[in-house]
């Protein structure tokens, strides 16, 4: 018959309990941590990086045609999102940021998109060349 | 004389106890039983001798201090345990009978499907 | 006035019953921890049981495989009403990174509404808190709907 | 009223001689026959209360008006005092209600008119050795009653063990008669008589070797026809072969028997209670056998062989009371003794209720069965509680006198083993609870029925009995119990009757004084009790209405759907149930050494139990020599 | 009037109310402290009203292999002996019932709980029940033994003051011994007997390390697996008085004495030594240990308890 804790149990029993009294004041993430997710359209330059490296696909984009350009949708689906922060670290512009807000837990599903709206603008239309195939490689890496 | 029968019944019981406690097949227990019964009616029979007595036959009005006679209880104590001996004993071939028919068999150590 | 304190009681001890359906266990970890020391879910009157006839509240972990979808039913629907389901983590909302998995018959939403999801992955402990504080109020409304 | 008693005997073998002439073709002359022979026995001896109990007579009757000449017996007399009657009324109760029970019970078996012939030969002798006044008496009814309970147990032979259960029960029963008669002519050969009485008288303060011997010898011989422990293994066999109106009977009245000829053997033939070693050897064998009992119970798989394991283990609870030999100790030991007539006899029924509905009793087979039967779960259930002793059946009361009786007696580690057993006694039957009657049910009892109600009516009967003498102890104890003790104690009265006014001062050179049973019964029932039961019942009714959920019709109706399942980790409802083989692991775990030696030693060959018999009188035959002058 | 004042005994004081209050706060005690001892903050005290209430107003479930009937009056069977126990067991000077109150008849009605709790299960048909039973019955067979000892040496020490050497098992005249002689704990040859009686309590209302029967993250609460809603409320508060009678029990056998003869204030003194008797048996061996194996548990009750008892048993024996 050994009790190992007895000690400290009793010690613990007069000292201020260790629990973060959370609901009521609120609490800091560490630093580093990966909560929701931020998205800054103005950065975006609708590379799809992000869409490419994101393993659960939780990355969805719409493109419509406007009179200006392409009207582009980001949207970020929390409710499946690893917050691995791949599609942060990939993104060349840095449009994309996991804050170290982690209140996550809603009761509407649509709570948890994330989207953001540019508008981006055609280039103007380029003369007409002979070869068509340098074109087509620079319109593919533009999209 | 009675001494005799008094180690006679003794032997009697000793062995029945003995073929009981000793032998497997169980007819023999049954024997055994059955020498145990006569080994206690011999006793009987003897604790009621009298050497020298005469038969207890008689009236009240002829009964005197003086009569010297066989103790007639224990005549009629055997007759009755002998007939409760023949049924038991009758009773138990019965079964081993029944018991040979079941299992095959008359060994003690294999009739034991009870048992824990 | 014993309605009153029934209703006043469901607010304050809700008890919780964890159904992993093929979760990492990222989760599970969590929601341990929401019952440790530094996180002590009992001071709000949390409890885990291990049946769901206790429940109030159903945790599910995890993407519902498809070994797990008959079980995560049959067990749900054992618990008594008024009850509550949390989604806890990204994969019971929308099977998280086994989607299109061939073993994978999620997200939960197909088999029973929920009330509450907690994203993350895992989900941090004060996030859950947050999905229970919510759930409680579901209950409550559900305690008065049933009436 | 001078007749009740050879009435109510002979009209029990005439029953018998009746069937065989009469009831051999006819099922129901044969039933008639019975029942009208054993309600006529139990009237007679009902009759018998009145004058016996409450006026405190002693019916003596000379069969052929033999009367003493001389101050001395010649022949066979009828004594029937209250401690005869107590043990008689026991066994007309339980003989009417197995009678009642056998009839619908036997109705799958042929040739029952064998079975009434032995069942009432076996009645008449229990009633015999009982009223009887005549030791070589005791011996013939004491033959009888095994031979009919041999036929009895091989009754059923084409049942598993039926014909090797028999043959054991022959084997050791006719060693036990063998000790028995042995011990009674040694006691003729010394005092020329076998009247009881006079042989009281004579012996008094008169134990020669060879009285002492005949002692021990009748000692071992009636020990084994009550089955205390080391005499004991042909008992389960035996009751778990014969069928269950017949094993009621054996631990109703054949074990009673038993039981009443120790106790009129220690406490009027030989006044042995004076000496502390009689006394202490019954409470050692007493004690060994009530844990002895419990503990083999625990760990068996029939649900009547374990019966039979705790009919031996309460019949230790009935020789240890009884060898404390104060006033509060016998009575301790007769309540018990009636109770556990009372609650076996049921527990025993129902175990024929469950083969009746389902042809098994085996424990690793059944379960579920309350729903099919919900009474007879009803019944077993009081049966289960009034046995562990649970407030406020019988066996509590009599249990609790047991306590009282071995702590006032400073025995105090007895009452811990007492307790104990009884803690074991509980284990055993939630065992016997969760593997028959609740729990899962296999598929293939889906079509069983609650049987007849001429078989429920037996088992109610005993069922309420079982609550009555547990709420009314006073009035048992009052009318039925004080009067068998204060006969058992006042041995000067039993011997006046019978020999005559003035004999046993004669003999006994001091004059007849009538015992005192005083003793304090640190009340468990009395009026204020009923008080408080009456407010917990208004309190149980109270928080039904309040709680409302126990309004089972608002209740929702069992749907299809799986939320009625029981939880079974999410899994299918399949057939799952935990058996009695699974039960109680940490207990088997830790004493699996002592269990296994038990089940070691009860080998089931016949010479070992011979052996254990043999062995056992020896040392019975050695501690008296050494111990008792 | 005699039959109104027995119905206040049984529903209000000391019976049904009393208890249930008192219960019910002990065990919100209970958990308090043990958080406390592991720095957690823990639930507010009356955490186990909530818990009850709350369990009044949820859906009752009958399984469909249950026996309806006994499934749900076990544990209405098991409150009522509750509340008759607590009539009898003596506050200092005050007792309800006072002429009835003999040790083993509060042992046995203290089984009857444990039995309501085992028929219950059984009557479910859980296979999971069918295990918790099981362990159940090991656990009341594990502390009967040292149980038992520790009760007949208080019987024999008070027997051999008062009652001329014969044992005795009247709660009463334990406490007129307490009264006249200071508190039993204080008689250093029964310490043994009261550090085994606070082994015991832990089993006995079925708390960690010895709550084998309802391990709730091995057998899924065992017996209480299919009960929900009313039965289990019942089941819950049949907990809580049961923390209260064993630890009132404890306090009226070895920490009575005259008390002050003001009723309230001995009352009062019974509850506040009840809960001290709570958070040194109870909650400190919860806040340390964790649960035990079945067979580990019979191994410890008839070694160490059974030990100390019957080292105390023998000590008074000799008459010290």
């Amino acid at each position: 018959m050994k009790f190992p804790y007895l000690k400290e149990a009793i010690k613990s029993a007069f000292k201020k309990p260790s629990t973060e009294p959370y609901p009521k004041v609120n609490k800091e993430a560490p630093e580093g941590y990966r909560g929701k997710i931020k998205y800054y359209p103005e950065k975006c330059v609708n590379c799809g990086l992000c869409i490419r490296v994101c393993a659960p696909g939780c990355i969805t984009r719409t493109i419509e045609k406007v009179e200006e350009g392409d009207k582009v949708t980001f949207t970020f689906y929390q409710g499946q999102c690893t917050f691995c922060s791949l599609c942060a670290d990939f993104c060349p512009r840095g449009a994309i940021e996991l804050t170290k807000d982690y209140h996550l837990a809603v009761t509407d599903p649509k709570d948890l998109i994330v989207s953001g709206t540019f508008i981006k603008k055609a280039p103007p239309k380029p003369p007409v060349q002979p070869q068509n195939q340098p074109a087509a490689k620079n319109q593919e890496s533009n999209a | 004389m009675i001494l005799v029968n008094y180690i006679a019944c003794i032997i009697l019981i000793v062995l029945g106890f003995y073929v009981i406690l000793t032998k497997k097949n169980i007819l023999k227990i049954i024997i055994g039983m059955g020498l145990v019964d006569y080994g206690i009616n011999l006793l009987i029979i003897s604790i009621g001798f009298n050497p020298g007595g005469t038969a207890p036959i008689f009236t009240f009005s002829e009964l005197r201090p003086e009569s010297f006679f066989v103790d007639p209880v224990p005549q009629a104590l055997t007759l009755t345990s002998i007939v409760i001996g023949a049924c038991v004993t009758a009773m138990a071939l019965s079964l081993v009978i029944k018991i040979k028919e079941k299992y095959g068999t008359l060994d003690a150590d294999k009739v034991r499907r009870l048992n824990g | 006035m014993l309605k009153e304190l029934i209703a006043k009681s469901f607010e304050k001890s809700p008890w919780l019953f964890h159904l992993n359906t093929g979760s990492c266990n990222g989760c599970d970890i969590e929601i341990v921890s929401v019952i440790t020391p530094r996180y002590d879910a009992e001071r709000m009157g949390f409890k885990l049981t291990g049946t769901p006839r206790h429940a109030d509240i159903v945790l599910v972990t995890g993407p519902i495989t498809s070994q797990s979808k008959d079980r995560l039913i049959r067990t749900l629907a054992q618990v008594p009403d008024p009850k509550v389901v949390v989604a806890i983590g990204s994969c019971p909302r929308s099977t998280n990174v086994f989607n299109g998995s061939y073993s994978v018959e999620g997200p939960l939403d197909k088999y029973v509404p929920i009330d509450v999801s907690v994203a993350g992955c895992p989900p941090k402990p004060e996030a859950i808190i947050d999905g229970l504080a919510k759930a409680i109020e579901i209950l409550k409304e559900k305690r008065r709907a049933m009436k | 009223m001078q007749h009740y008693p050879i009435l109510s005997i002979v009209t029990l073998f005439l029953g018998a001689f009746l069937t065989v002439i009469f009831g051999s073709k006819n099922e129901t002359v044969r039933k008639f026959i019975a029942l009208v022979a054993s309600s006529i026995s139990l009237i007679l001896v009902l009759m018998l209360i009145k004058p016996v109990m409450i006026e405190n007579n002693v019916i003596q009757y000379w069969m052929g008006n033999w009367r003493p000449i001389h101050d001395w017996a010649i022949g066979i007399g009828l004594e029937v005092d209250s401690l005869g009657l107590f043990f008689g009324i026991i066994a007309v109760v339980t003989i009417f209600l197995s009678i009642v029970f056998s009839f619908r019970y036997t109705e799958k078996d042929s040739e029952t008119d064998k079975y009434y012939v032995l069942f009432l030969m076996l009645s008449g002798s229990v009633l015999g050795l009982v009223f009887t006044g005549d030791l070589f008496n005791m011996f013939v009814m004491i033959e009888i009653m095994t031979f009919a309970a041999v036929g009895l147990t091989a009754f059923r032979n084409y049942q598993e063990g039926a014909l090797e259960a028999a043959l054991k029960y022959l084997v050791l029963g006719s060693i036990g008669s063998s000790l028995v008669l042995a011990g009674t002519i040694t006691i003729y050969s010394q005092v020329h008589t076998l009247n009881m009485a006079q042989i009281s008288a004579l012996l008094f303060n008169n134990l020669t070797p060879s009285t002492l011997f005949a002692f021990a010898l009748l000692l071992a011989g009636y020990s084994l026809k009550a089955f205390v422990v080391p005499f004991h293994p042909a008992a389960p066999d035996a009751y778990m072969s014969a069928p269950s109106s017949i094993s009621m009977a054996f631990s109703g009245m054949v074990n009673k028997a038993g039981v009443y000829a120790i106790i009129r053997l220690v406490y009027v033939l030989y006044h042995a209670m004076s000496f502390k070693s009689i006394q202490l050897l019954l409470i050692i064998i007493g004690t060994i056998t009530m844990f002895v009992g419990v503990t083999m119970a625990l760990a068996q798989n029939d649900f009547k062989r374990l019966l039979a394991f705790h009919s031996i283990s309460q019949i230790g609870y009935v020789i240890t009371a009884v060898g404390v030999s104060t006033a509060l100790g016998l009575t301790a030991g007769l309540y018990h003794a009636l109770n556990h007539t009372l609650f076996k006899g049921l527990l025993f029924l129902t175990a024929g209720a469950v083969f009746y509905a389902t042809g098994t009793t085996d424990l690793n087979k059944l379960g579920g069965l309350a729903k099919k039967m919900p009474q007879t779960a009803a019944v077993f259930l009081i049966g289960a509680f009034s046995i562990s002793g649970l407030p406020p059946f019988n066996g509590f009361v009599s249990k609790w006198l047991v306590y009282q009786a071995t702590y006032q007696a400073n025995l105090a580690p007895v009452t811990i083993v007492a307790l104990l057993v009884s803690v074991m006694t509980l284990a055993s039957f939630i065992k016997v609870a969760q593997s028959i009657f609740f729990g899962q049910m296999p598929k293939e009892f889906e079509n069983v029925k609650e049987v007849p109600l001429s078989m429920r009516i037996p088992m109610w009967i005993m069922a309420i009995l079982c609550v009555l003498t547990g709420i009314f102890p006073n009035f048992v104890t009052k009318y039925l119990i004080s009067p068998a003790v204060s006969a058992a104690l006042n041995v000067g009265k039993y011997i006046d009757i019978m020999m005559g006014n003035g004999y046993a001062e004669k003999i006994l050179g001091k004059p007849v004084e009538i015992p005192a049973v005083d003793y304090v019964l640190a009340g468990y029932w009395n009026p204020v009790a009923w008080l408080v039961l009456f407010a917990l019942l208004l309190l149980a009714v109270t928080i039904v209405a309040v709680a409302g959920g126990f309004n089972t019709a608002s209740l929702p109706v069992d749907g299809d759907d799986s939320k009625y399942e029981v939880f079974f980790g999410g899994e299918a409802n399949e057939y799952s149930h935990v058996k009695g083989n699974d039960l109680f692991w940490g207990l088997k775990y830790d004493l699996r050494h002592y269990f296994g030696f038990m089940h070691d030693a009860h080998s089931g060959i016949i010479n070992d139990y011979a052996l254990w018999a043999i062995f056992t009188t020896t040392i019975f035959i050695v501690y008296i020599f050494l111990l008792v002058p | 009037m005699v039959v109104l004042s027995y119905l206040f005994y049984v529903l209000v004081f000391p019976g049904l109310l009393f208890s249930t209050i008192v219960g019910l706060i002990l065990s919100g005690i209970d958990r308090k402290v043990v958080a406390r001892m592991q720095k957690r903050i823990g639930p507010p005290i009356i955490q186990p009203f909530y818990d009850f209430f709350k369990l009044l107003g949820k859906e009752t479930i009958v399984p469909r292999t249950a026996s309806r009937k006994t499934f749900l009056y076990a544990p209405v069977i098991g409150l009522l002996a509750l509340v008759t126990v607590a009539l009898f067991i003596p506050m200092f000077k005050f007792t309800a019932i006072s002429t009835v109150a003999d040790i083993i008849v509060i042992i046995y009605l203290l089984t009857i709980p444990a039995v309501a709790l085992i028929i219950g299960g059984a009557a479910s048909g859980s296979p999971y029940a069918g295990v918790g039973i099981s362990r159940e019955m090991v656990a009341i067979i594990s502390y009967e033994l040292p149980l038992v000892i520790v009760l007949l040496t208080i019987g024999k020490k008070v027997g051999m003051a008062l009652n001329n050497g014969a044992i005795t098992f009247s709660l009463s005249q334990i406490v007129n011994y307490q009264a006249q002689y200071g508190p039993m704990i204080t008689k250093w040859s029964l310490i043994p007997a009261a550090i085994a009686l606070l082994l015991i309590i832990p089993i006995k209302v079925g708390s960690v390390p010895f709550d084998i029967a309802e391990a709730e993250t091995e057998i899924c609460e065992g017996p209480l697996v299919e009960y929900s809603g009313v039965p289990l409320a019942i089941f819950k508060l049949n907990h809580a008085i049961k923390m209260f009678i064993m630890t009132s029990l404890f306090v009226t056998l070895f920490l009575s004495g005259k008390g002050t003869g003001i009723l309230i204030v001995d009352i009062l003194l019974q509850v506040i030594l009840s809960a001290i008797v709570v958070i040194v048996s109870i909650s400190t061996l919860k806040a340390i240990t964790a649960r035990l194996k079945v067979e580990q548990v019979l191994k410890f009750f008839w070694t160490y308890p059974t030990a100390l008892a019957l080292l105390s048993l023998i000590l008074v024996w000799m008459g010290f």
